[in-house]
């Protein structure tokens, strides 16, 4: 056992560091620190996540061949923590993290050469059709069909949280082929052009007043039956493997201590709710800092499993439980450092844009992001199904 | 000992019920909002026809004589409806304190016009560095030849851009904090140097920091030439506190009922979401917070006009319980009704909006514990 | 709506007071103060329970041609929190409270003339026989069997949980009768002499250290037909009309009240945990202090409605839960303010027979209070239970 | 970076895992305890020979040189069967404390003694009167020609009755809650004027109360010739603050595998409890708060030896949290077991109880928080 970096882990960790200083600009950093958004505005994460991909460092879940780093999981936990305690945005997941893995493990040598470095290079922009309005964690029961007419599919119904379906050339998505056997079967996973005709975006607004989700509506869509990963009828475990790779959740405690230090420097200024001497605060500052501890030995545990080869176990939904609890917790408390300033709301997005408002830059966007934040126990597996999982594979219940 | 309602107390409740139901469902609230349009005069009028804006008026100035027990039900149906108008800030807390503190002569030119719907007055006291303490005014008024001079900044003043008067709080001698010192002014919203910078307010309504940089008011402005109003602004702060408690209780109501019907119907794997024992001991809870949150409401009215110290524990009592049992209840709506709670598209987001409004206003969860704990020190002392 | 009490309601108040300063010895209201079990000792219960006999207010429930004072609600909410107030002693629910009300609902004439007199005059002592090993929340599963033989019923099997069974002379019990409809049908409700030969006592400790409950063993014990209550078969009726009384709760705020005032005495003084002084320790006796607040007012309420003959509705279940978590919250607390003393562990009971100790005799029964205290969210309908009610009968799910 | 134990740390832990599955029943706890002897001593001299007692003593006298990240490994062995010995009054406290600040002559003349199970020492600091502060120390001690005179009165002293020597701390100069001025000296448990009051301690083992009367000790029975001993008492309370942590783990560990055992086989309505989701959801927050637990009971050990106020944050952080989880867990054990759970008949109370004891011990949740926002204080200041 051994709780410090190896030399080579500093000499990568100042490698990072070097490069979040020169590559990371303070108005990328600005921007990221007034999005209260879950993810980070395409505008905001594309020139990230091409400072990225010409460092070679866009993609630290892919193999080499496909263009990934070969990090150990030691070196992903390095970057990923020092980019969170930078203020760097967040990538797009949704072509790096989730249908690259999928392409990468279940495409044909034509889409991976077709779809990969595009990814890549950030060429297209993803996004994910897999919820629809009836379905909620009951996913399977997924009813927008794809009928084959010739080498094309049909494809007929609505997909809803569709996260920035608004600046997504590409969707992946998991639609119906087949509804005679289980509604798992007949479920195919396939790559659809945003720009084909017959696809309308439906801008759905979070309580938080921001435009990230979305209904897609698909009117007599063409897709060619090319685009088609895997099997016809396969698309769910096609579509359970990117699952895990979402809920993954694995390296947030950095970020969630950047969450808290805001609160803190809040709390240090002049916004006239309880300051950073108020016992209270302080006692709840601590309490959240002890969750954060908690929760980031949890990762370097994790990362000390997989680095050494072991397995983990079933953690992944411990993480998303615990990272969504205490997010919630900090932008919580984030409001109670507000005071009266929560009651000003200021609707224009998005707030990197603003010239002036009532409230200081430091303040804005706080009530946004603690009500948007609301949404983290309920997206990507809600609390409840967490508890489900973690009573049935921690507790064998 | 009797708390079941009179028939007269009944008789409001119901009307009050009905009448929110009528006017304030969700659709007229959002076409208002896209309208982006203020309250309205119509609907401000109506409510002075029902006797709303009279009811805790005295009886002396066109008032019904009413108190917070009938002020707590009327908030209540505001609250299950989630009306947005100015009746805390004009009613309790503007005509208030001119009730509270005013001269025969404010008090007989005033409330009046109030209690006709012909008058709207905002109260401005909160300052930013305050953080809640209600002694802790900078704002200072300065008395010469021709009357008062105020300067200063007053922050979280509800509704001022539709109020024809604010009732603006200075200190007209002593330091920052102290508790002696603290006048009461009545100014006209276009007095010369009175600055409003007006924003959208979290939850519905407007709110407004109001600049005073040399604003000079009569000689009489000074509301009933009382030179101590801590006392007062106490008072009302309390009085408004313990009205806002009575529409937590509504907003509750209606976030309980909303959401045990949204899981009632809506199905996953084939069955609803009530099926799920979580869920419906999660609504228990839920249920729990609204009847602990009802009682204590009711409490802080029943406390409103007891001895200050009395007061003051019943109604932070209340802020605090309920602070924190309206969070809980708003999130958890949210949380149940999954996705679509997330979005604009249901108003339970509204409604969470309006509870956070809830609880910043006039402190939160901690400050008002603080608060009972430190009235409670006394008598716990050996 | 009136919040203050009528001339006559104090006037009644000050009978009740004038009552307690002569009736109730310091002795009893030490050996109460020194009661870490939920129920008070026999031998500190009867000499209350004849006190309150010789005034007539022994049984507040019962009607007047049973004994009852016939008070208005508010009496009895004036009485049971004066009588909090002052300390008293609990008196024996078994009889007054729950066999007592089915005697006089389902009993015949000859059943009324012998046990009621006996109960209201202290002559009896009653233990329930409801649970069994195997029942749990699950009631009405009861084994216990009574078989027909003559004008007797023959009797076997085994009750748990018993309490105060070694010192009752007579038990009221479910037992079965007929085991081949639904099972909540062929169970018959009887009165058991406890001096029948066949029984036998096994105690169980709580975790407090302290004998309350038993485990009762019945190997053909004969009990005459003339001690079944009602009709055959219909037990579970009558069991249930019972548990209603037994989960009613109802006035319990004052009784809290004067337990948070004991933590805040203990924080007085030399107890070396939290002192009253520290911010922390205030914040929590005011959260308390407010949760009392609310459940008073919350009886309040419902002694209000039914005064003027409402129905306040499906609130019981409501005033057992929070009545058994503030209990809880209470006893946590005392702990706290204990500090060390908390290590100190007195096995000696009763603790009012203690003549010294190292602790000081405000702390001794605080340790063991807070352990037995866990039995209040579990027995009389543990709060999973009252949850499934509350959501069933208040919220419609 | 790297988290997994080694080849020798996990077999540690798999032997101390052995042995106490094998000893530490509820049968065999349940016979001692009716038979109400102390902690055997053959057991102890079993710990020797197992290596347990030289772990983590240097290696100079006779030890190991184990760390914190070992006694944990250990002491969460001990807490899966909740083994009550007196390991930490004698190993961690009180060999720690000579290891801590001995001279070189007390190191080779008691270490060795403790590594062979010859010696059991007692760590006689806390006062009623300091509430857990560990700089409050009103027991003095005054050097006259023959050496020192201890007067005083501890509290809390675990173990005292089967100790061999106490490590007392006395204030040699300076006011009673002073930092400076505080030594330890070593004591004879028969020393004239030393009187124990012995009680039984929640969860297992014995407490005493140490009465100090005109105790005469040598000039030598000053630990170290120390007279700021302070840091030394900070540090080994720490270190034993971040065993207990490793204990805690242990229990909650078992607490949960026994009430999901219980929950999967105890039948109601026909079909086990475990059917009822609120129940399952219950189950994983306890298993979260056990991997939470665990945590932050390695990162205590880990920080043992880091700089004072980041070993004291660690420990701090670690001792709230796993107060408040273990807490949690213990008591809902309790609860899922239903009446049984409130019984002497299951284990499930002796556990519950020893986490009492935990919290309690070096202070409960609200100190250690406390103490984590002051150390903290600095680093959050603009």
């Amino acid at each position: 056992m051994n709780f410090s970096f190896s030399d080579e882990e500093k000499a990568f960790r100042e490698e990072v560091r070097e490069f979040l200083a020169s590559a990371l600009t303070p108005d990328m950093k600005r921007a990221q620190g007034l999005t209260p958004s879950v993810f980070s505005d395409k505008e905001i994460s594309d020139p990230w996540h091409r400072a990225l991909a010409s460092k070679g460092w866009a993609a630290p879940g892919w193999p080499p061949e496909a263009g990934g780093p070969t990090w150990t999981p030691a070196q992903r936990w390095i970057f990923a923590t020092e980019c969170a305690k930078a203020g760097a945005p967040s990538v797009s997941p949704m072509g790096v993290a989730m249908v690259g893995p999928v392409i990468i493990r279940f495409g044909t040598p034509e889409q991976k050469a077709k779809y990969l470095p595009r990814i890549l290079n950030c060429e297209d922009y993803w996004c994910q059709g897999y919820s629809e309005p009836g379905s909620g964690s009951d996913l399977a029961s997924l009813k927008t069909r794809a009928v084959r007419d010739g080498d094309h599919y049909v494809i007929n119904g609505t997909k809803i949280w569709t996260t920035h379906a608004h600046h997504a050339n590409m969707m992946f998505a998991l639609v119906r082929t087949d509804d005679t056997g289980r509604k798992q079967e007949g479920i195919s996973f396939i790559l659809i052009d945003m720009t084909s005709p017959g696809i309308t975006i439906r801008p759905i607004l979070t309580i938080g007043g921001d435009h990230e989700v979305n209904q897609v509506f698909f009117d007599d869509v063409r897709v060619p039956v090319e685009n088609r990963i895997g099997e016809e009828g396969l698309g769910w475990t096609y579509g359970k493997y990117l699952l895990e790779f979402e809920r993954g959740g694995g390296i947030a405690a950095a970020r969630l201590r950047r969450g808290l230090q805001h609160v803190i420097d809040m709390a240090n200024g002049e916004a006239p709710g309880q300051p950073i001497d108020d016992p209270a605060l302080a006692l709840k500052i601590s309490e959240i800092e002890i969750d954060i501890d908690a929760l980031e030995l949890t990762e370097l545990r994790i990362m000390s499993a997989l680095q050494t080869g072991q397995n983990p176990g079933a953690v992944s939904s411990l993480l998303k439980l615990r990272n969504s609890e205490i997010k919630q917790a900090i932008t919580r408390l984030a409001v109670d450092v507000l005071g009266y300033d929560a009651l000003v709301w200021e609707p224009t997005r998005p707030l990197y844009g603003l010239n002036r408002a009532t409230l200081p830059e430091i303040e804005l966007p706080v009530v946004p992001e603690y009500l948007n934040s609301r949404a983290f126990t309920i997206f990507g597996g809600s609390s409840e199904v967490q508890r489900d999982i973690i009573a049935k594979l921690m507790v064998g219940l | 000992m009797d708390l079941t309602p009179t028939e007269e107390q009944r008789l409001l409740r119901e009307s009050a019920g009905r009448f929110v139901r009528a006017q304030y469902n969700a659709d007229a609230r959002r076409k208002r909002a896209e309208a982006g349009e203020g309250f309205s005069a119509a609907t401000w009028r109506e409510f002075a026809d029902l006797g709303w804006l009279a009811l805790p008026l005295p009886e002396a100035h066109g008032g019904l004589g009413g108190g917070a027990v009938e002020v707590g039900m009327l908030m209540e149906a505001f609250g299950e409806g989630l009306v947005d108008s100015p009746y805390v800030s004009t009613v309790i807390l503007g005509a208030g304190a001119v009730a509270a503190a005013g001269s025969s002569a404010q008090q007989a030119d005033l409330l009046p016009k109030v209690a006709e719907g012909a008058l709207r007055i905002a109260f401005a006291h909160s300052e930013r560095q305050a953080r809640y303490n209600l002694a802790d005014v900078a704002t200072h008024a300065v008395k010469d030849a021709d009357g008062w001079v105020l300067d200063g900044a007053k922050t979280a003043v509800l509704d001022a851009d539709e109020a024809d008067l604010l009732i603006v709080s200075a200190r007209i001698h002593g330091n920052r904090a102290d508790a002696k010192g603290i006048g009461l002014f009545i100014a006209p919203r276009d007095a010369e140097g009175l600055t409003l910078t007006t924003d959208l307010r979290l939850g519905g309504g407007k709110v407004a920091q109001v600049g005073l940089a040399g604003v000079r008011l009569g000689a009489d402005a000074l509301l009933g030439g009382l030179e101590d109003a801590l006392p007062v602004i106490e008072a009302v702060t309390d009085h408004a506190a313990a009205a806002l408690c009575g529409e937590a209780v509504g907003m509750m109501q209606t976030l309980v009922e909303t959401t045990a019907a949204y899981i009632k119907t809506r199905e996953q794997f084939g069955k609803p979401l009530s099926v799920n024992q979580a869920l419906r001991h999660r609504m228990a809870d839920m249920a729990v917070a609204v009847e602990e949150a009802r009682s204590l409401a009711l409490r802080a009215a029943l406390f409103a006009d007891a001895e200050p110290v009395d007061r003051a524990r019943a109604v932070s009592g209340a802020k605090a319980k309920i602070g924190r049992g309206a969070r809980f209840v708003a999130e958890q709506a949210v949380q149940l009704h999954g996705g679509m709670g997330v979005t604009e598209e249901l108003e339970i987001g509204a409604f969470l909006k309006r509870v956070v409004f809830f609880d910043a206003m006039f402190g939160g969860v901690d400050h008002h514990l603080k608060r009972h704990a430190a009235l409670s020190a006394a008598g716990r002392a050996a």
